[in-house]
């Protein structure tokens, strides 16, 4: 130990004059700007999926009700409610979300002699809430997958000159990587129509057992495989996946599943209905909201007999839907899997024909109307009466049967849902194969943005060559000296609706357009026949502006006299099918307590 | 390849099952329990694998097994390699090696504390190491439920409800239930 | 200048097996219970010390003060769920749990890292290596009376949090290595603070050779004190600088080198005397290994690129069957994770394998005995054991 | 829980019996005398805690209060992770002394105990007995979200989830764990409350000291200590 060793450490008092570290006023001192600190959640973009809920392995996050925040489609109306007795600040809530709006503040000091106080809703009135700095995560979602995995379809050109289906369906690899994207919120689930478990089957998927996945499907839905192609999947507009990316492919993965359970497999799953009742019921219309309510009441063990006017049973399914878009063969199948619980289906019988309301009324406890929406609606335009102006759903009808259909070079579509897709796109197949070109013109009231059909279907038709023309107002069908059509005459719409909501268009007159065609195909919408009900039924009814007036469970003002499907309510298949589900349990209902009061 | 090589010249020997790479320099391996002590031995005194870097157990209940990892590292060559032993998870009794290493006795410790594997012979064995009067199933066992456990114990702050989004979504929007 | 000679003959007399008959109520021997409540203890833990004077004849360590039972808690959480948790085994140097979990998932789910994260990953690991030895450095001057080198440390150490702070979110537990990559990229004009905080250290660790490795006292009280025999190194599973500090490079970031060590041009420090003096040495040498390495990074690394590998979405990630182990150098010795999957949402079982381990433990025990009560102190906190890792 | 495996199930008044040197007996003491002792009762109070009555002249108690308010003595029992923060605390930047707060080794001379962050229920013993003998009047803080609710420890079986049941808790600070900043900023705010008179911790110790105890003494299985040891 020399005296140098106890020198030294005296060397270091030359700092005695430095200049001190402490900071001055420490309480409050700001955070860096990435900071995790308390959270902030913007009310209004947040969606209350309940994801941040989900991935908390602190269990700190509650899903609550708050004022003001109203549940509808696509938001659950529920916003997180943290724990800050749990909470551990990792904001993997933060990277899970799906909309983005749940972030951090730098905020970081928060007292408190009461230890219930630490729970606070995020985005309400914290001192925090508008803070620019804080946690947010870099770019968008990382934690789930952002974008739809592809899928395969023919090209245009391939599919223009055939009628085959367009899309090929999911392989398996594609389908586990397109469920693996769900984060199973289950916001979907409200906003199906027939409240299908969309969350349960897609992680069926998943773990790839798909007899588990039918097994779902079939308890909410008989027609996976129609709805698996053709469904307006509004599921997939409340996707909590689409606000940062590509909603998940929910109708793909319902049809994924259908797809890789063989026929006979699925008939083995569904089981055997249940003992025979002795109850009888008849359905009119072979329709989906039919065939569904004949579905349910004959696995409950009922006698049930659908009676179709047509020569097949599907309804619009079959003669609405073209078979680019649904096979007849997958249409069969679900029918087939119908068929097989019992359920006899009278085809070429139309009541007020073949039979009568009053004999139905007579040999069955209970009849079910599902006629559907099967007349066409006109524009009335001056020129639509007479020949070369067709009403689309008529033309679908006869391509359905197998009838020849006049095929001009060029003809004009008007209207802008999905039948006027599919009736465009049927004609330009025709076209082509008549031609080899297409010549369709289609017109629609709505702005692009606006059109009722789904996108994918604008998309397609102009892939195919339909010149599409939105925000023309039809005002006369152009005829030559000879009365035969040479066009469409349209004027740019301004508005379609008057400043009370209610449908009056007006137009610019000097915007005025013909559209060249030898054929006008309205397409603007159905309306029920309703002649079957003959005049003293039809006078006995209440009714509701052109529809028979239903009930909340389907009744109508006669006790043995049930509605559902399109014609009461409208407007898609999946729609028809929550119809038939629900006019089935109410005839149920009724048959009970019938059975009970005698 | 060394690990296999090492394998090859030790599978007879001490009746070593098929070899699992992981990648080069790590590989896993299953022995009866007879034979580990041999093995160990070998390893240590004439392979280099002379540092023992953990001994922990798998609770494999469905198989009714624990499976005890042995893991050894030769530095010069690193190379790791994991030695599993299965034992039957009634009897639970594994062989003390820690006149081998030393520093085994306290991980045999904490494995008769945690998942009630015992290990006659080691030091200190029924001493009660990191859990104090502890008189339920030892915690690491598969079986023991630790959230049961917990909130039948401790007191959780009551006043917490949540919601599901799919099932209050259905109650909101369709209230009669359809 | 003072010599310490105990007489021996007061020393227990053993047993067949080798144990101590110690009677206390001889009155010979006293119980000293140090900790859980003590300065000089590293963190919340407590030896049993029998003494007979002021020399200590039998030490055991008690743990357990800590323990949440982490490994269970990981096998209820899925393998995202995890993530938060894993920082918390080791509170003054949570990262390497990060490092070590993800590359463990990483391993058996197969995914390849981005360059960019790769890089950051060992950033991270660097920074908090020397946030844990300003720890260290702190708590051995303190540990002998030297208050000063804790209140300088813990200011160069804060200055590190707050460069944290600003990269990752948060000072202590950084959450920040997520399996498939990190969660962000370096802040604009980060080097050049981290160059400041890097000067700032160097001036500090000058005057801290001058206070206290040129210092008689420190030199006199650590000299020869607390020697491992390099023979235990291996039957004790000592590592990392406790083994460099006896002549045997053990570094796993040369001796199998993870993450980007190969592409780094650096020397491990050692010594050779292996007392209490030359392991405080090695950390000293150490710290500025990884001062040096920070400004090696962050010249070398990516100016950009992807943070994040894809991963499947974490609210169902299920990993096939295996088992892995993956292991570090961090600032005690090997810290490793074996990991077992079983092909479900969650993982089998999770093995930390924390250095404080092997070295708080039977090492400790093994050391005690012979030396005086005011050592015992200094011998732990040489020995830079973090109890939690211990008993998780 | 599921039903226990009777090869686990302890008997505790079996298997924890008192320890060793707390059993009554007699020894020999080293001038040769033999004595019998009993250390339970012989070194420790078993008398319950007293309500501290406040002053009789308000101003003189306000006075008090304001002395208390600035002589924080913090106990240096790191229980948990939170410990790690409080070390910036002590050091010069953020030199929490300049505020009247200090670190003290031992309970005897510390007036506030923080408890930083979970508790194994293993340190609650030692955190109890540490409480219990500091002098009174003294403060509880909890920190970090794992006082309150349990925190990230929620589903552990081996800490406690609400500090309140086991002990008076003054005031918490959320954060996990706090930073340095809040937990000064929660120092001020007890201050504040000492000031106010409102820093009755340990009164309600007192008056609900059953409660308390049984609290304890529901999760600590081998109680081998007195109940009240000061």
């Amino acid at each position: 130990m020399g005296l140098r060793e106890v020198l030294t450490p005296f060397t270091v008092w030359k700092h005695v004059f430095d200049e001190p570290v402490t900071i001055k006023n420490p309480i409050g001192r700001p955070a860096a700007d990435r900071y995790r600190g308390f959270h902030q959640n913007d009310m209004a973009s947040c969606i209350g999926c309940g994801t941040c809920e989900a991935i908390c392995q602190n269990a700190a996050i509650d899903m609550v009700p708050v004022d003001g925040i109203e549940t509808r489609t696509g938001d659950s109306g529920l916003r997180p409610q943290i724990d800050y007795g749990r909470c551990c600040w990792c904001a993997l809530c933060v990277d899970v979300c799906m909309t983005g709006s749940l972030t951090m503040s730098n905020e970081y000091t928060w007292v408190d002699t009461d230890p219930d106080a630490f729970r606070f809703v995020p985005g309400l009135e914290e001192p925090w809430k508008d803070d620019e700095e804080g946690y947010e995560r870099e770019g968008k979602r990382v934690l789930s997958g952002i974008e739809r995995i592809h899928m395969e379809e023919m090209p245009p050109e391939t599919r223009i000159s055939n009628f085959e289906e367009i899309v090929d369906g999911y392989s398996r690899a594609e389908a586990i990587l397109e469920a693996d994207r769900c984060v199973e919120c289950g916001l979907c689930v409200a906003t199906c129509p027939a409240h299908m478990s969309i969350p349960d089957y897609i992680a069926a998927v998943r773990d790839q057992d798909y007899d588990r996945g039918l097994e779902i499907l079939y308890e909410t839905n008989p027609f996976s495989e129609v709805c698996g192609r053709v469904c307006t999947h509004k599921c997939e507009t409340s996707c909590a996946a689409l606000h940062e990316g590509d909603p998940i492919a929910i109708r793909w993965l319902k049809r994924h599943i259908v797809d890789e359970v063989p026929f006979d497999r699925r008939l083995e799953l569904i089981g055997k209905p249940a003992a025979p009742t002795g109850r009888k019921v008849a359905i009119i219309g072979a329709g989906p909201a039919g065939l569904t309510a004949a579905f349910d009441l004959a696995r409950a063990g009922h006698g049930v007999v659908v009676f179709e006017a047509l020569s097949h049973a599907g309804g619009m399914m079959r003669y609405g839907i073209p078979e680019y878009r649904l096979p007849y063969e997958a249409l069969d199948r679900d029918i087939g899997v119908i068929e097989a619980m019992g359920v006899e289906i009278r085809t070429n019988c139309r009541v007020g024909r073949d039979v009568t309301m009053d004999a139905l009324r007579r040999d069955y406890d209970s009849v079910i109307l599902a006629i559907g929406l099967n007349m066409g609606r006109s524009t009335r335009v001056p020129g639509t009466e007479g020949p070369g102006v067709e009403k689309a759903v008529d033309l679908l009808r006869r391509i359905t049967d197998g009838e020849e259909v006049p095929v001009p070079e060029r003809l004009v579509v008007i209207g802008g849902g999905n039948v006027a897709m599919d009736i465009a796109r049927s004609m330009a197949r025709l076209q082509m194969q008549k031609y080899g070109r297409v010549g369709v013109t289609l017109t629609a009231l709505e702005d692009i943005d606006h059109f009722l059909a789904d996108r994918e279907e604008i998309v397609e038709s102009r892939e195919e060559g339909v010149q599409i023309f939105d925000a023309r107002g039809p005002q006369e069908v152009v005829r030559d000296e000879s009365g035969a059509v040479t066009g469409l005459r349209t004027w740019r719409v301004k508005s379609i609706f008057d400043a009370d909501g209610r449908f009056a268009p007006a137009y610019d007159e000097g915007d005025e357009q013909i559209h060249e065609g030898t054929m006008v195909i309205e397409a603007i919408g159905q309306m029920a026949d309703t002649s079957l009900l003959e005049e003293a039924l039809t006078e006995a009814l209440e009714w509701n502006r052109g529809r028979i007036r239903i009930d909340g469970a389907f009744r109508t003002s006669e006790p043995w006299l049930f509605a559902a499907g399109d014609a009461v309510k409208g407007p898609d298949v999946i729609n028809a099918v929550a119809d038939g589900h629900r006019v089935a349990r109410t005839v149920m209902d009724e048959l009970a307590a019938r059975e009970v009061m005698q | 390849m060394e690990m296999r090589h090492l394998h090859a010249l030790l599978k007879q020997r001490h009746s070593l099952g098929q070899l699992e790479p992981k990648g080069g320099k790590l590989a896993f391996v299953t022995v009866p329990r007879e034979n580990l002590r041999g093995l160990l031995t070998e390893l240590r005194d004439v392979h280099g694998f002379t540092h023992l870097v953990l001994l922990t157990a798998v609770d494999w209940m469905e198989d009714g097994l624990f499976q005890l990892t042995y893991m050894l590292n030769n530095r010069g060559r690193d190379m790791t390699l994991g030695i599993r032993v299965m034992l039957d998870r009634q009897e639970a009794q594994g062989d003390s090696i820690h006149d081998l290493w030393p520093t085994a006795a306290t991980y045999q410790r904490e494995l008769k504390e945690m998942f009630g594997i015992d290990f006659p012979g080691s030091p200190r064995i029924d001493e009660e190491f990191i859990l104090e009067g502890w008189t339920d199933l030892p915690p690491y066992r598969r079986d023991f439920d630790s959230l049961a456990y917990s909130q039948q114990t401790y007191a959780e702050r009551p006043g917490r409800v949540t919601h599901d989004p799919r099932e209050y979504m259905k109650s909101k929007l369709y209230p009669d239930g359809v | 200048m003072f010599n310490f000679k105990p007489d021996r003959t007061q020393y227990p007399a053993a047993d067949a097996d080798g144990k101590l008959e110690i009677d206390l109520e001889t009155g010979k021997y006293l119980k000293l219970w140090q900790g859980p409540n003590h300065p000089g203890i590293t963190g919340n833990m407590s030896v049993e010390l029998t003494v007979c004077g002021d020399e200590v004849v039998e030490g055991k360590t008690h743990v357990g003060y800590l323990h949440r039972g982490f490994e269970k808690l990981m096998e209820r959480r899925t393998f995202i769920q995890v993530f938060p948790i894993v920082c918390r085994v080791c509170v003054p140097e949570p990262d390497f749990n990060e490092y070590c979990y993800a590359a463990a998932v990483e391993d058996l789910a197969g995914i390849e890292v981005p360059e960019y994260a790769t890089w950051m990953r060992t950033l991270i690991l660097e920074m908090g290596r020397f946030n844990s030895y300003m720890m260290f450095l702190g708590g051995i001057g303190g540990a002998l009376g030297l208050g000063i080198t804790g209140q300088w440390m813990t200011y160069v150490r804060d200055l590190m949090l707050d460069r944290f702070e600003e990269l990752t979110g948060a000072r202590i537990y950084h959450m920040f290595i997520l399996p498939g990559g990190v969660r962000g990229h370096l802040p604009e004009g980060f080097e050049a603070r981290m160059e400041e905080v890097l000067s700032t250290a160097e001036r500090y660790l000058d005057d801290i050779d001058k206070v206290m490795f040129s210092n008689s006292v420190f030199k006199t009280r650590t000299k020869g004190v607390g020697v491992i025999d390099p023979k235990l190194f291996e039957p004790y599973g000592v590592t990392g600088p406790n083994a460099r500090a006896g002549g045997v490079a053990k570094d796993l970031r040369k001796d199998s080198p993870y993450l980007v060590y190969d592409q780094l041009d650096f020397e491990v420090a050692t010594a050779t005397d292996s007392d209490i003096f030359a392991r405080a040495t090695v950390r000293r040498g150490d710290v500025q290994t990884s001062i040096d390495l920070i400004r090696q990074i962050l010249r070398k690394m990516p100016k950009d690129g992807p943070a994040m590998a894809r991963i499947p979405n974490v609210l169902h990630w299920k990993i096939p069957r295996g088992e892995t182990y993956i292991k570090g150098e961090c600032s005690r010795g090997e810290y490793g994770y074996y990991l077992v999957t079983d092909g479900t949402g969650y993982p089998r079982r999770i093995n930390v394998r924390g250095p404080s381990y092997t070295h708080a433990m039977a090492l400790l025990e093994h050391l005690i005995p012979g030396t005086n009560i005011s050592d015992v102190a200094a011998l732990m906190v040489s020995l830079h054991t973090y109890p939690p890792e211990i008993e998780r | 829980m599921k039903d226990v495996d009777d090869k686990f199930l302890k008997n505790i008044e079996t298997e924890f019996p008192l320890r060793e040197e707390l059993r009554p007996r007699r020894v020999t003491t080293p001038d040769g005398q033999e004595i019998e002792i009993e250390p339970l009762k012989d070194y420790f109070c078993e008398a319950a805690p007293k309500v501290h009555p406040k002053a009789y002249i308000p101003i003189v108690e306000d006075f008090y209060n304001w002395a208390r308010a600035n002589s924080l003595w913090i106990l240096g029992f790191g229980t948990g992770c939170g410990a790690i923060e409080m070390r910036p605390l002590m050091t010069p930047r953020f030199d929490a002394y300049r505020y009247g707060i200090q670190w003290r080794p031992t309970p005897r001379q510390a007036n506030l105990l923080m408890i930083s962050g979970y508790l194994s229920v293993k340190t609650l013993k030692r955190a109890i007995r540490a409480y219990e003998q500091m002098q009174g009047p003294k403060y509880v803080v909890g920190l970090g979200s794992c006082t309150i609710n349990g925190g990230m420890y929620w589903d552990s079986y081996n800490t406690i989830k609400r500090l309140d049941q086991y002990l008076p808790v003054d005031l918490y600070i959320a954060g996990c764990m706090p930073r340095p900043e809040a937990l000064l900023a929660g120092f001020m705010e007890l201050k504040k409350l000492i000031k106010a008179g409102k820093g009755e911790g340990a009164n309600k110790y007192a008056e609900n000291f059953a409660t308390y105890k049984a609290n304890q003494k529901s999760v600590i299985k081998d109680w081998d200590m007195p109940d009240y040891n000061w």
